[in-house]
Formats: structure tokens, C-alpha cells, sequence
């Protein structure tokens, strides 16, 4: 007893480990207030083993010191909320017994070193912070940023990453419902990888990742551990650099066979009753797993990791605590289980193996073969890391931006303007990409990726699941707060479109170093535009994800905030494409068109300007439409309804007639937008990109109950025109012009663009 | 009752949706664990797809070697109808209880999309409920889909009508596959290998049932093979 | 005696090797000379006891035939060293 | 000259490789003794005209810096021979 007093107050350090100096304290990424609290904390010098473990803990990526006092004024609750932050995942309320545990995690810097396994392992993770919840995964998103694909490096990047997400989503089985890629040039040396995970479980199913129970087991299981990624945690927080790549980890390889045993065991134990708490071993692994289980608990645990399998011999207890192996699981359980854990495992060819205990006295200890190497008061090591909220003020250069405006000259002909903006890659198809993903998997894919959000429906149960994930980042660099605002209304709006309810969020806040002024302004205004548009729509954020320091010599990225989004369709039966189904079918703009070009896309990939002011976000008028499209949805007064976002109504109408990525032809179109808005600029009205705003396509017969709809929901609805028959061309009326389209032509610009670039 | 058994190994992952799709034509239909080396009493095993012990090496290479590949050989030796789809048919062409093999896809690159596809044999318990020549599009999600095999192979599979399914025209194949084949079957017509998923298009909510009439030709050749009972 | 066993599976001659011809294509590209032929296949290194040399790459060959290579579409070529 | 150029790109010492994991399970369970390691990478076989062996050797080695390898994760060996 007063032995391990003795062994708590000088835990050992082991021969050949570095002393402790200012310079090793500092390669650990821990500044002086940081180390001054951690020798308070300790009453000593910490050893190498317990730097190792606080620079993880405390690295950006596992304390959220910059950003936890922001992220605390997002809105958590509502009627639906089972779960919300703070957990390996968001659980929201579904019908019948149903819930659904979703997230969405960066994986931004190990996929700018190495894309494919980069981006193979953020999928992974993603994937198993949902299914330690107990919820089996049922759809994948992904958001993606690149470099403009003129340069050869950028096309790289893509290719990688995408085989990357598709070859560990595919092999585990679990359907890609939708996501969106986006090109700009400070995505160049920072491209951005951001996987959405979306789990079903039955509410009384749910498990959270917390430590209980003093004499219980923790046991490792799954793969051995490796050298990987060792301070990976503390790598993702800190600008790319040639002193970072020197510094970089070991790359860590994804196994999705193991991943997908890993699955079944998981899901197979938790059912089983026979464990009382399982967390991945995800960033800083062991380390923050085991930390943070045991501070949910409020107890204390107590590890050897010389008990932990390795991969390698002659692991220190350093390298084991903070390696970053793949496909790891902690697992929490009575020791009377044990031997009825190892055979579930050993049913799916895994591993458990007992690595510790949950401990009464609040310590977070670990030995090595038997040695204290570590011991630290549990939940100061998790709670106390200081927390930081820098200056916030906007640069000069972005009040500038705002004022600014293109030098009109140099704008190409309307008619030349919708093709060429087809064949930006930012707004044409992505059928490139998610050809790459099995979308089809599991059988219960109701609307694939290739139009709005995706739908997937539950054997057994009548509603339907509509999933998507959206940000419109460039919105964001203008305007932060009023772009925060955006990423959330249009993420809502795909939702709608299909004909769900929007339920609540997830968030993937994408930013530059918080040190600096400009970028934690955006940082706070985009949260705050985000957290305006969460309670206007009553969609709780239920977890998310911060990825700071995406800068790198060559630039750094546009504030992108990504918000992914779930929604409820009552009867799944009742789901709305997003493109025409049936010529003679009337078309209708629901919505106003203010003509603000402020930030669009016309701006900015036809007249190489990115500025102007904006358009307000309409919160009001974002929930009436979608109120009124959930209500016409299941009225069955609606054939297609696509929302209007990037190339405004021009682009949208064409996208709704060009036909799914899969179709041989496409409809024609007619369109009358003369009394649509009047007196504004024509490039205004067509391609200008107010929000609040969606196409749709009903039966001719169905339009008077329709108008009838929207005006009670006081939403203002333009019948502008009439769907042709396939091989038609788009025709648009416009006051003193017409402009017409072979949508071959269109079909060919939409749909060649990524493929023409990247082959 | 007909009794479908849908095997399992491990990194399968299409194994729901085929029982689902087995269950809708009426049949009982149960899993077979890759260690059993029995198959529970299965009139008709389906080999669903998915990526057996990952697809490394090569897909199918791996699981050809479990246990109840040895019950599944004697079932088929027995005249049992066994169907694979996707990585179902590497494995049975892994096995050798299908000619040929599959390898990567000719654009290096896995593809997930709708494909359209024509079925050109009818005489088998998988096909019997389409009309030769039938144009149907079926899903398909596969890295490795080419199927290739040697001259003499080729030309004995199309001289005895064993090409069960093929791509509709060379713009339809997506992987570069020989002849266009997207499905075989053996010198016996009793085992069959596909790549496109036709338990993925036995709803019309999910968009097709053009795949359905796989599962409705099993229910068939169940029947047809039973006495019918005075009774019913 | 402890042996490596380098084992080198390729497509067979006359199978089309797209991953052969993507590495042609992306090297004439770099503006190499222009090459006779490139091809991909499968590099297997193992560490194995075995009696002598003879034993270890007839035990490599046996396993070649049975799961390392598929004689439908592949070659396969062993050699061993002494580690 | 003509010669034949052999590279092997194998995964880096201490990364994981699911691949020769899951091959030395196959092994094992066909029964063969066991095994030491097992990793699988690529083989790559180049025909190509150069002045010696010194040159052919050279540009491939090049070739492997550039393209062949991925710096971050492999590791490559070359051999030439006359053909
Ligand atoms: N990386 C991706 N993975 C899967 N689907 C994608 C990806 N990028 C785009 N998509 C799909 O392409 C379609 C169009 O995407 P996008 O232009 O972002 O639509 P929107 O602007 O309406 O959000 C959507 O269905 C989206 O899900
Ligand atoms: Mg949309």
C-alpha cells in the first residue's frame, strides 16, 4: 500500500528515455502555461511517458482548448435528442423504437501526406465512433476540398483520397448516400477530408463510452498495436511545415477486413449485455480512450502496456499509449465476462485481451511490465487542459472583399455562361466520384447521390432516412456569420427536397490557425451564423468535430464550416427526386429571387471574383419552404423538387432537366421568367444565388392545390414553365431575349467536366 | 417449405439483402457460418457478395478454402443449384466450380452503378422465370468484375449456351469483361455465377425489380421438383 | 536454416494488364525513352525454416499452385535466398 | 541492349500489411508449418533498350523515386537482366 503511495508520488522513468527539457516540451507541442499547470497538477516533474500523454490529451484535436467556449453556445436540445455532444457520436429520436447515431470527423492532415490511406482511415474511424454507440452504420457521406484540378498534384490528392473513402466504405459494406467536393486554390497543399457516418439502432440498444464500475476489465480488442501514427493527434494540430513533415508519424494503414469484424463483434457484444462500456482507440489511442472513459465514470483506471499485443517487439510504454493503429476497440466488462467476450471475438477471428482495471482512487495510472510509469489525478488530466479564447477581429481584407465588385467587362455571353458553368468542376456532376462508392449496398437506397440529399429506407419500418452534408465555404470567406447561416439552410433545404423534416445536425468546422485574429473571426461568426440557423429550424447540433492549423506555406484554406444533416420522411414511399420525371409536368420556382450576385458561383468561376456582399440568409423564409415541402411531399403533389444553390435558377433548372446520373437523356425544358422577377440585371436573375429558394415539377392537374399549399405556408410560388419531352432543348424567355440549349450540349459539359480533367 | 442458405464469411457483406430478397419469394432462408460443413438442410445455396477476407490476394482467393466450401462442392456435385453474385462468383470461379476468373476492372477503378444487362439462358433455377433475350438493368459494385478466361474456355461457354447474363453492348460493360459476360453457369446448368447484385433490385422503393425474377425462378424450380400434395 | 523466398506473381502473357499500361502511360508521359513492354503483378516475400534451399522453394512452389497464384490468369516465379 | 528490369516495391519495415496478414492465415490454415512473416507488395516487370546494365538500372531506380514507390510508405529494390 504504501508502497504504490511511494510508486503514485515517482512514477519511474525508464532507462533511455530523453530527460525533460524545455525543448522536449516544447516538440510535444505544449507551451509554458501548459507545462507550468501540468507540474502543479503533479506536484513534480512529469515523466517522459507522462508528457507523451498530455501532449495528446492536450493537443487541439483531444481538448478543444481554442474552441470549447464557442462550440458551447451551440443549441444541444430538443424533444428528439437521446444523445447530443460529448459522446462518440449524436443520437436523435426516430419512430417506433428507432434512433440514429450520426457524426461527421476530419481527416484533413494525414490525407495531405498520404491521400489514400489518409483518407481510408478517417472513414474508418468514422465508422466506428458510430457503431461503439451500438448503432450498425446504414450510410456514409463525404465532403471533400482540393486544389484546382489544373495542377497535376491536386488531381493526385483527388484520385487518392476518393479510392481511399471508396475502398473502405465499399469493403465494409456500408452504402454512400452523398457529400460534395469543392476546388479552390487554398485548398492547395491543404486539401480537406471530411467522412459522415450514419447509424441505426434501437433506442434501448444505445451504450455510451463511460467507464464503470471499480474491479471491472478494460481489454483491448482487435488489431496489435504498431508504431502508427504516433502523436498523430498532436501532428493534426499544427500548421504543415517542412519541420512538421520531418516530424511526420508513421502513416497508419487502414485493414477495412478487420474493420468489418470489428463491426460484427462490436455489435455482437453490446447486444450480448455481456460489456458495460467500448470506445475506439481513435486519435492519441489507448490514451485518450482509456482517459476519457474513466473521467466520463469519474473513476480511475489502471493499465499495463506491456499486457497490450503489438505488432512490434520492444514497444515502450510511450509508443503503446499513443500509437494510432487502426481498427482498435477499448472495451470495459465485468471480469466475469471475459471469457465470454473472448469468444465472441474469437467467433470474428479477433482478439480481446485484458489490459487493466477500473480503479477506486481516481488516478490514471499505467505500468509497464509491473513499473508505474505514469500516474496522474484522471480528471484534471482530461478536464484541465487551459482553455483558450484568442483575439477575434476580421482583416481588413475581407471588409474590402465585400465591398468589392467584378469589373462586369470580362463576363462571357449569357449563352456561353450556363455551359461553362457546367463544366466548373465545383458545380458540375460528381458522378466521378461517387461512381467509385457502392451506393447500392444493403438494398435500401431510395435516392442515391446525384441529386439533393440521400434517402435510404428501414426494412420493416414506413419512414425513411434523408441524409446530406453541405457548405458553401466561399459563402463563408465573405461573409462568416451570414455563411455559417447558409451551410445550415442549404443543408436543410436538400433535406426538404426530398421531402424529410431536417432533425438536427453535425458539424465539421474546417479552419486556419485560431491563433490568429482573422481566423478565429471567422471561426466564431460562422458558429454563431450556424447556431442562429440550428434553433430557427429547431436541428439540435449533436456532435461534431474541429480541424484547426489547415494552413500550409502554400496558402491557407477558406473558412469551411461543413455541416452534415439528418431528416425524417414519415413515409418513405413519398420521397422527391430532384430531377424532371415526366414531360408536360408543370415547373415551379418557390421562392423570391432578390438578384444579390454577391459570392456566387457565376462571380467567381466566370469573372475570377470572389467578392461582393453575400445574400442574407432568410431564416423565416428557409423554414416556411421547408414546412411546405414536407407538406406537398406527402400530398404526392410533387415529381421533383431540386434546390437552388450554386448557379442560381439558370444552373439549378438546367441540373433538374439534364436527368440523374445514370439516365440516357435528360427533358427538355421550357421556361418563362419574365414576370419571374422583374427589372432585374439578367445575369442577376439567372444566376445569382439567394437562398429560400427550390424548382420543382408537378402534375398540371395538381397545380392549383399546390399554389393553394404554398401560399398558406406564405410561400410565394412562380409557375414559370412546362417540361418537353427527352431531345427537346432548355429554353429560356427572358424580358427581351431567349436563350436556348441542346442538353446534349449541357449533358456533355456536366458530365464530362471531373472525368475530361482527371483522365 | 424451400430452404435457401445464404453463406457467410467473414467480410461478406451483401448477406441481409439476400435473405431478405430469398424471404420474399416465400422460402426459409438462414445463414451458413464459412466454419460449418453443413449446410442446415439448404435446398438452393446463394453465395452473396461482398469482399471475403478482404479480397486480399486476390477476391474469392481466401475463401475458397473454408470448411463448408466442402458441403457446397457436394451439394453442387449433387445437382444443387448454387448461385453466386459478385464476390459469390470469384469465389465459385476461385473454387473451380466455374471456368475462368475475374480481374481487376479495366479502368483500374471500382465502379457502383446501374447496368443494363441481357439474360441469355433461361434453363437454369435462377433464370427461368425471365424470357431469353430479356433486357433488364441490375446494379453492380465491384473492383474486380473482368472476366477473363482462355480461348478454348470462351468459345466452348458460348457454344454450349452457357453465358447466363451479359452486358447489353460493349458501352454497357463496365470492367472490359470478355464477350461482354456479366454471368456464367456450369457444364450442368446448375451453378451460376453473376457480378450484377439482383438482390438489390427486388423493390420497387429502391428503384428496380428487375433482379427479383432470380429469386421467383428459385421459388419455381422448387416447385416444379415437388410432388404436388393432394392436399394444397 | 532460416530462407527468404522472393515470389513474383504475374498476369499471364496475352492477358490484357491495364495496371501495366497505366504505368507505361504514366512514365512516357514523365518523357522516359520509350519502353518494350511494362508489367504489374503481385511481389511476395516470405520467411520461412525449411531443411536446405531445395525444400523452401518447393515448399514456395507448392503454395504458389495451391493459393498464391491463380494459373487461370498468372504466373508465378520463385527464387531463395539465405537470411 | 534490351534488358528485363525487375522491381519489387514492397510495404516499409513496421507498417502494417493486412495483405501478408491475411495471406499468412491462409497459409496456416492450409496446414503449412509456420512462418517467419509474410508481406506482399508489387512486382513490376520493364523491358527496356539502354547502353549497360549500370544505365538500365539507373533510370529504373529513378523511375521508382518518382513513380513507381510511394516515398511514404515503401520501400523498392531493383535487378536487372540481359534479355
Ligand atoms: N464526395 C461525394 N461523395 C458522394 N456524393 C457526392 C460527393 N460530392 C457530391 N456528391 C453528390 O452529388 C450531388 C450534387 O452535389 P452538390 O453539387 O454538392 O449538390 P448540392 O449543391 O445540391 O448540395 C449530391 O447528390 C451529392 O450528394
Ligand atoms: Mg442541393
Amino acid at each position: 500500500m504504501t508502497d504504490t503511495v511511494a510508486q503514485d508520488a515517482h512514477p519511474v522513468a525508464l532507462e533511455g528515455e530523453p530527460a525533460i527539457t524545455p525543448e522536449l516540451v516544447r516538440e510535444h507541442n505544449l507551451n509554458e502555461l501548459e507545462y507550468d499547470r501540468i507540474v502543479a497538477m503533479l506536484g513534480r516533474t512529469p515523466t517522459f511517458t507522462e508528457l507523451g500523454i498530455f501532449s495528446a490529451l492536450w493537443s487541439e484535436h483531444c481538448s478543444y482548448k481554442h474552441s470549447k467556449p464557442v462550440l458551447k453556445r451551440f443549441p444541444t436540445t430538443g424533444p428528439r435528442v437521446v444523445q447530443g455532444p460529448g459522446e462518440n457520436a449524436g443520437v436523435l429520436r426516430l419512430p417506433d423504437g428507432w434512433a440514429v447515431a450520426f457524426k461527421v470527423e476530419s481527416h484533413n492532415h494525414p490525407s495531405a501526406v498520404e491521400p489514400y490511406q489518409g483518407a481510408a482511415t478517417g472513414v474508418g474511424g468514422i465508422l466506428r465512433d458510430v457503431f461503439t454507440m451500438g448503432a450498425r452504420p446504414v450510410a456514409l457521406l463525404n465532403s471533400l476540398r482540393f486544389g484546382p484540378l489544373d495542377l497535376p498534384r491536386n488531381r493526385f490528392l483527388m484520385s487518392g483520397v476518393v479510392r481511399g473513402v471508396g475502398d473502405y466504405g465499399n469493403c465494409i459494406g456500408v452504402p454512400t448516400l452523398g457529400g460534395e467536393v469543392g476546388f479552390a486554390d487554398g485548398y492547395s497543399g491543404n486539401p480537406l477530408v471530411n467522412a459522415m457516418c450514419v447509424g441505426l439502432l434501437r433506442e434501448k440498444d444505445l451504450i455510451r463510452a463511460k467507464a464503470e464500475g471499480v474491479g471491472n476489465v478494460l481489454l483491448a480488442v482487435g488489431a496489435r498495436t504498431g508504431r502508427d501514427g504516433i502523436h498523430g493527434a498532436s501532428f493534426a494540430s499544427e500548421e504543415l511545415s517542412a519541420k512538421s513533415e520531418a516530424r511526420r508519424p508513421q502513416v497508419q494503414v487502414g485493414d477495412p477486413f478487420t474493420e468489418k469484424l470489428l463491426l460484427e463483434a462490436s455489435l455482437e457484444l453490446i447486444t450480448s449485455g455481456l460489456i458495460v462500456a467500448i470506445q475506439d482507440m481513435g486519435a492519441a489511442g489507448l490514451t485518450s480512450s482509456s482517459a476519457e472513459m474513466a473521467a466520463r465514470g469519474g473513476v480511475g483506471v489502471e493499465i499495463d502496456t506491456a499486457l497490450v499485443p503489438t505488432r512490434e517487439a520492444g514497444m515502450t510504454a510511450y509508443e503503446i499509449l499513443l500509437s494510432e493503429s487502426q481498427e482498435r476497440m477499448l472495451v470495459v466488462a465485468d471480469p466475469d465476462n471475459v471469457a465470454g467476450i473472448e469468444a465472441i471475438c474469437a467467433k470474428w477471428e479477433l482478439n480481446a485481451t485484458p489490459i487493466g482495471q477500473v480503479t477506486d482512487d481516481g488516478m490514471y495510472r499505467v505500468k509497464h511490465h509491473g513499473v508505474v510509469v505514469a500516474a496522474i489525478p484522471g480528471t484534471p488530466l482530461v478536464e484541465d487542459c487551459p482553455i483558450y479564447e484568442p483575439e477575434a477581429r476580421e482583416s481588413r481584407d475581407a471588409v474590402a472583399r465585400r465591398k468589392a465588385v467584378p469589373r462586369a467587362a470580362r463576363a462571357p455571353s449569357l449563352q456561353d455562361a450556363l455551359p461553362l458553368l457546367l463544366d466548373a468542376p465545383n458545380l458540375a456532376s460528381k458522378r466521378w466520384i461517387f461512381e467509385q462508392y457502392d451506393t447500392t449496398v444493403r438494398a435500401t437506397t431510395v435516392l442515391p447521390p446525384g441529386g439533393d440529399a440521400g434517402v435510404i429506407m428501414v426494412p420493416g419500418a414506413s419512414f425513411g432516412l434523408a441524409v446530406t452534408i453541405d457548405c458553401n465555404a466561399r459563402l463563408v470567406a465573405l461573409d462568416p456569420y451570414e455563411g455559417g447561416k447558409a451551410a445550415v439552410a442549404e443543408a436543410a433545404r436538400n433535406i426538404a427536397c426530398t421531402g424529410a423534416e431536417p432533425l438536427g445536425i453535425t458539424d465539421c468546422l474546417n479552419f486556419g490557425n485560431p491563433e490568429k485574429p482573422d481566423v478565429f473571426f471567422q471561426f466564431t461568426e460562422a458558429c454563431r451564423g450556424i447556431s442562429d440557423a440550428c434553433r430557427a429550424f429547431s436541428t439540435p447540433v449533436t456532435g461534431g468535430n474541429v480541424s484547426f492549423y489547415n494552413e500550409s506555406p502554400t496558402g491557407v484554406v477558406y473558412p469551411t464550416p461543413t455541416v452534415g444533416m439528418v431528416g425524417l420522411l414519415p413515409d418513405v414511399a413519398r420521397r422527391v427526386p430532384s430531377h424532371f420525371q415526366l414531360e408536360q409536368d408543370r415547373i415551379f420556382i418557390a421562392g423570391t429571387t432578390h438578384g444579390q450576385l454577391g459570392g456566387s458561383a457565376y462571380w467567381a468561376e466566370l469573372l475570377d471574383f470572389v467578392g461582393g456582399t453575400p445574400p442574407v440568409v432568410d431564416l423565416e423564409a428557409e423554414l416556411a419552404l421547408q414546412r411546405f415541402l414536407a407538406a406537398a411531399a406527402s400530398a404526392g403533389l410533387l415529381r421533383s423538387a431540386h434546390d437552388c444553390s450554386e448557379g442560381g435558377l439558370a444552373v439549378t433548372l438546367a441540373e433538374a432537366a439534364l436527368g440523374g446520373p445514370w439516365s440516357d437523356a435528360g427533358f427538355g425544358a421550357t421556361v418563362d421568367l419574365r414576370s419571374h422577377a422583374p427589372g432585374l440585371d439578367l445575369d442577376a436573375l439567372l444566376f445569382a444565388e439567394d437562398g429560400a429558394r427550390v424548382i420543382l415539377s408537378g402534375d398540371a392537374a395538381h397545380s392549383a392545390e399546390l399554389a393553394s399549399l404554398a401560399q398558406s405556408f406564405g410561400v410565394p410560388l412562380h409557375d414559370v414553365g412546362a417540361v418537353l419531352a427527352p431531345g427537346q432543348e432548355l429554353t429560356f424567355i427572358l424580358p427581351g431575349q431567349q436563350l436556348s440549349w441542346s442538353m446534349a450540349a449541357l449533358r456533355t459539359a456536366y458530365f464530362d467536366a471531373i472525368p475530361r480533367r482527371m483522365e | 417449405m424451400l430452404s435457401i442458405g445464404v453463406l457467410r464469411f467473414p467480410g461478406i457483406n451483401c448477406e441481409e439483402e439476400t435473405l431478405r430478397a430469398a424471404e420474399r419469394v416465400g422460402a426459409e432462408a438462414h445463414y451458413v457460418w464459412h466454419r460449418d460443413t453443413s449446410l442446415g438442410g439448404a435446398d438452393v445455396v446463394v453465395i452473396p457478395g461482398g469482399f471475403s477476407y478482404g479480397d486480399y490476394l486476390r477476391a474469392g482467393a481466401i475463401a475458397r478454402f473454408s470448411p463448408v466450401m466442402a458441403a457446397v462442392r457436394d451439394h453442387a456435385a449433387a445437382g444443387g443449384p448454387v448461385l453466386g453474385i459478385c464476390n459469390g462468383f470469384q469465389i465459385l470461379c476461385e473454387a473451380h466450380l466455374l471456368p475462368g476468373a475475374l480481374m481487376r476492372n479495366h479502368r483500374l477503378r471500382y465502379v457502383s452503378r446501374p447496368v443494363r444487362c441481357i439474360v441469355e439462358q433461361t434453363g437454369t433455377a435462377f433464370t427461368s422465370a425471365y424470357v431469353h433475350g430479356q433486357a433488364i438493368e441490375l446494379p453492380i459494385a465491384h473492383g474486380d468484375g473482368r472476366y477473363v478466361a482462355d480461348t478454348d474456355t470462351l468459345r466452348m461457354l458460348e457454344a454450349e449456351g452457357r453465358v447466363v447474363l451479359r452486358y447489353a453492348s460493349d458501352a454497357d460493360n463496365p470492367n472490359g469483361a470478355m464477350s461482354n459476360i456479366a454471368g456464367i453457369m456450369n457444364a450442368g446448368g446448375t451453378v451460376v455465377g453473376i457480378m450484377p447484385h439482383p438482390e438489390r433490385a427486388t423493390d420497387p422503393l429502391v428503384g428496380s425489380t428487375d433482379g427479383a425474377g432470380f429469386f421467383i425462378s428459385i421459388a419455381d424450380w422448387y416447385a416444379l421438383r415437388q410432388p404436388v400434395s393432394p392436399t394444397s | 536454416m532460416t530462407f527468404r523466398v522472393l515470389v513474383r506473381v504475374m498476369p499471364r502473357q496475352g492477358l490484357l494488364d491495364p495496371q501495366g499500361q497505366a504505368v507505361e502511360h504514366a512514365l512516357s508521359t514523365l518523357g522516359y525513352p520509350p519502353l518494350q513492354s511494362v508489367r504489374v503483378g503481385r511481389a511476395i516475400e516470405i520467411g520461412m525454416e525449411a531443411a536446405d534451399a531445395a525444400e523452401a522453394e518447393a515448399r514456395a512452389r507448392d503454395m504458389c499452385e495451391r493459393v498464391l497464384a491463380n494459373p487461370v490468369m498468372e504466373d508465378f516465379h520463385v527464387s531463395v535466398e539465405v537470411s
